[in-house]
């Protein structure tokens, strides 16, 4: 216990408050860093920081077991997305996220700003969106919910991808119970770049202009729980908390001013603001740049009168950047981003000193040394023991069906297995013109072309389940070698792949070791395979009553054609054509 | 009966419509409008006489299908 | 060949345009901003490209079609320049008071993507002249609001003038008499839900939208 | 001044939306529910202080922009 740290809390905080945002060991070691009590704005920083979205910290021990590296490789892990090389000065660029929790409570809006996430991390780069994938899970289809969640999900994920006008070229879908209570909507974006114009998130200078574009912020997504205390009391059901709603039609012109200011010598480095926002994003520029940041929040452009330091560092509004420009320079970002219809200001600059300064209404509001919150976040070697192991089924033991084709017919009917036409429908797969096989196509990859070339790229996400559940080692190589299949079978060279890594409470020991397992089995098939892991996330304590959803480590794969002739599918089968059966 | 319900977006709830459509207006040179929030009007045909019932019941299908509560509100008008 | 393509905040299309009319005529078209007040003099064709032009807020195209350039562009159409608008541009032009009707919400209420079939109604268009009459093509649709609706007056006088250009062999939102695509009275200007622009290459969406391209850019061979 | 505009569908005109609004309904057991139709509500707020100029420029704004007399009508309501 830091007994020296006197008084324990700042005005304005109690016990519970410092409860609602961190652990209280976590408070502890706060206290030590800092020698000092976090006021609410510091307090509410950690918090966002330090959460197992932005930290990482049960599952970063474990990541470090893939290989992330390769011939191919331009960017692995820690930045935004995976950059790889496909050729001729060109990177594809490509992520998958999850946007699991909101997609149950709000399934419209939550698929919908998860697809503008993921799109915001792919262009961060300096990648033009070409492709968006998407892996969903849902409860039985005879569950009350099933039914309305998956019709929201998809108009969601339709409705964004649709407006923003990049094709949804495909994806998987599988109904189980054991997601009842929590689905899973993971979502893959791939851009594509010149390899000389790709831009990262690490601020690079001491005193260069931060800058803050797109759209205002309001008070979206903030945090239930802190909402409660004291000081967000007052206004009551004016100041709820409200569920993030997504705006593809500003992100499209998002996506086009930074593309616009990308093409001209300015920006010095650039992030998205994804959860947590204006908090993650600027500590993590600097930090990552070993430098500081000091902003300036009057000057942070709002939507909704009287916002407070709090609400402004935690806000979840969509559709936000966070450049740090050339100084001298901030004029071409104002006309650009003014041509655009959206909002620019300068918020503050880089510092030498490594710390978080914040100002709002002339007072110092925040001041932080970085390195605790972001570099030295704690990191958690979670107890875990292997999943008990089920025995393999010897097929010869198994009672032989009389009708093989009504076990057929019943395999087709399935829910898994029947045609997802319902949803890619409502999905535009054809926009931007380039795309060469999709959902609705044989193909067992999506295949897009690369813009005015004869090369394409194939793309695949792929996860059983039920394997990992089985057996998470053999489950997770499985994923791996079978998004692998998927590429070569369309006559793609796989180069790389992305994954979401959907789990139950790591806090529990069976459930850790359901995720070292699936981790430690895709692990062995990217290194066998050559297959690196460039980008990637974890989702954790997708549970409901202590039931947790069967694991789930989608992986998404890309893959290069070099020439788009060149490409295979399984349809246009004529009669008395030759099958050929070959592996195992 | 008939019944007329608004259906509103909460307040702080983002409006994408009602921002593109208070920038059109100003554009157009309505520069008297600060803010425009848009929301849905519903009127349904009820085969039904008592206004208690009918207040209950149109409450109910607000409540199950009209109005999406984690980010609307509504209101309800009956006339004959 | 001089050829613009309109570009709105939230056009998304735009570029798929340009690629099918700098692949037909060998030219890249101009691309003209929203906010600009004219096209540029002696065009030989205008095409409203599709997309989602101001997030379709309020209603599809509605407040595209108040841009400043849509001023020029009613004039120019009235001088006969010849005029394609696709999807989100057909929903503009409608808004513009280019061509009758309106587009509505798809009746199944779902956002439509597939390879459409279509009878080309008429080849008596300087937009059809490369195709039979009667002929069916494949041309992709992408769209929630391509519900064509006019009243019965109206619908009967477009008919009757031979204004009706495209008809869904299956109907896939609820058109009113399955109308995919209109001229208006004098003919120069064409509005479609379905994209031809996704339909000009083998390896994308085939090649059915090709002879549109080439019938109304004067490259029929 | 706030002005509230009504934006309905004229009679006549199909409305998909309210009809699958109709179907839900009864499908969910509101048997009473014997028609439907969806409109919009648009909420402005003006910075002008004479409800005469308001009223006429409202009109202006629903004539140029929110309604489309194609497919509809609409009404105003002015409050302080
Ligand atoms: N959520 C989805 N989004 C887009 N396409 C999907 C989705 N789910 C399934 N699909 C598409 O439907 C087709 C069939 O899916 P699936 O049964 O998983 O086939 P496969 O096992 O061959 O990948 C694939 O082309 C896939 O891309």
């Amino acid at each position: 216990m830091s007994e020296a740290v006197n008084p324990r809390y700042a005005e304005g905080v109690t016990e519970e408050i410092a409860r609602d945002h961190v652990t209280a060991d976590e408070y502890e070691i706060i206290l030590k860093e800092l020698g000092r009590a976090p006021n609410l704005v510091e307090l509410g920083i950690f918090s966002v920081m330090w959460s197992e979205h932005c930290s990482y910290k049960s599952s970063r021990l474990h990541l470090s077991k893939f290989p992330t590296s390769g011939d191919k490789v331009i960017y692995g892990p820690g930045e935004n997305a995976g950059v790889i090389d496909i050729g001729d000065g060109q990177a594809a660029i490509f992520k998958m996220e999850s946007h699991n929790h909101p997609s149950y409570i709000e399934p419209y809006q939550g698929a919908a700003t998860g697809v503008g996430g993921i799109l915001r991390d792919v262009f961060t780069m300096g990648a033009r969106p070409v492709a968006l994938m998407n892996a969903l899970r849902f409860g039985d289809p005879e569950h009350p919910k099933t039914r309305q969640l998956v019709a929201g999900v998809t108009a969601g994920i339709g409705g964004y991808g649709n407006c923003v006008g990049v094709p949804t070229v495909g994806g998987e879908t599988n109904f189980d119970k054991g997601y009842n209570g929590n689905i899973l909507v993971n979502a893959m974006a791939v851009g594509l770049a010149d390899t000389d114009k790709i831009f990262t998130a690490a601020a690079r200078e001491p005193e260069f202009p931060v800058l803050y574009v797109g759209a205002k912020t309001g008070r979206d997504g903030i945090h239930g729980a802190t909402m409660a205390s004291a000081e967000f009391g007052e206004g009551s059901e004016e100041n709820r908390p409200t569920v993030q709603v997504g705006d593809p039609f500003t992100e499209k012109k998002l996506i086009e001013a930074c593309l616009e200011l990308m093409s001209e010598d300015a920006i010095s480095s650039i992030q998205d603001m994804g959860a947590a926002g204006l908090t993650s994003s600027s500590v993590e520029m600097a930090s990552s740049g070993g430098l500081g940041i000091e902003l300036d929040l009057d000057h942070v452009p709002q939507r909704e009168e009287n916002m407070t330091a709090y609400e402004m560092m935690l806000s979840e509004s969509q559709e936000r950047m966070l450049i740090i420009i050339k100084p001298g320079r901030e004029h071409v970002a104002e006309r650009i981003f003014r041509k655009w219809d959206l909002d620019v200001a300068t918020i503050g600059k880089t510092a030498p000193h490594g710390r978080l300064v914040l100002r709002h209404q002339g007072e110092v509001v925040c001041d932080l040394p970085l390195d605790p919150i972001g570099e030295n976040a704690p990191k958690y070697d979670r107890p875990w023991f292997p999943a008990e192991a089920r025995g393999s089924i010897d097929p010869r033991e198994l009672h032989q069906p009389e009708h093989l084709g009504e076990v057929l017919a019943s395999l087709m009917g399935s829910p898994d297995m029947a045609s997802k036409r319902w949803i890619w429908r409502q999905y535009d797969r054809h926009v931007m013109a380039d795309t060469a096989a999709s959902s609705e196509d044989p193909s067992d990859a999506a295949i897009v072309r690369v813009h005015g070339t004869q090369k394409a790229l194939a793309i695949t996400t792929d996860c059983t389940p039920r394997y990992c559940f089985a057996d998470p080692f053999e489950g997770g190589k499985q994923a791996v070698a079978e998004a692998w299949r998927n590429l070569t079978a369309v006559g793609a060279d796989p180069i790389a792949i992305t994954d979401c890594l959907n789990f139950g409470n790591p806090e529990r020991p069976e459930i850790m070791g359901q995720f070292v397992g699936c981790v430690e089995g895709m692990a062995e098939a990217c290194k066998a395979l050559d297959f690196p892991v460039v980008s990637g996330n974890v989702s954790l304590y997708n549970e409901t009553d202590g039931v947790a959803i069967p694991p789930t480590p989608a992986v998404g794969a890309v893959g290069l054609i070099p020439d788009i002739n060149q490409r295979m599918g399984y349809g246009g089968l004529k009669e008395g054509q030759v099958l050929l059966l070959v592996g195992e | 009966m008939k019944a007329r319900i608004h259906v509103y977006l909460k307040p702080g709830v983002l409006d994408p419509q009602g921002q593109a459509v208070s920038n059109s207006l100003n554009h157009l040179g309505f520069d008297e409008v600060t803010g425009v929030r848009q929301g849905k009007l519903i009127e349904i045909d009820l085969n039904t006489a008592d206004a208690e019932e009918a207040q209950q019941r149109v409450s109910e299908m607000c409540d199950k299908l009209l109005a999406n509560p984690v980010i609307e509100n509504y209101d309800i008008e009956l006339s004959a | 060949m001089k050829t613009a393509v309109i570009v709105f905040h939230g056009s998304n299309c735009d570029r798929d345009a340009a690629t099918a009319i700098e692949a037909v005529t060998g030219h890249a078209p101009a691309m003209v901003w929203h906010e600009e007040t004219e096209l540029p003099e002696g065009l030989d064709f205008v095409m409203v490209p599709g997309g989602f032009s101001y997030g379709d807020y309020l209603r599809s195209g509605a407040v595209a079609a108040r841009s400043p350039i849509v001023n020029d562009l009613k004039k120019k159409a009235e001088a006969g320049v010849p005029m394609l608008g696709v999807c989100n541009g057909f929903q503009i032009l409608t808004e513009a008071g280019l061509l009758d009707g309106t587009l509505m919400r798809n009746a199944s209420l779902h956002f439509v993507c597939e390879k459409a079939p279509l009878l080309v109604e008429t080849a008596n268009t300087r937009f059809t002249r490369g195709y039979a009459d009667r002929k069916e093509i494949v041309i992709p649709v992408a769209h929630h609001d391509g519900n064509y609706f006019a009243d019965e007056a109206t619908l009967d006088r477009i008919e009757g003038e031979g204004q009706v250009v495209f008809r869904y062999a299956n109907n896939p939102n609820g058109s009113a008499r399955d109308i995919a695509g209109v001229t208006n009275a004098a003919g120069n200007v064409l509005g479609m839900m379905p994209h031809p622009e996704r339909a000009v290459d083998a390896d994308h969406g085939g090649t059915d939208g090709l002879a549109l391209f080439e019938s109304v850019l004067g490259k029929l061979s």
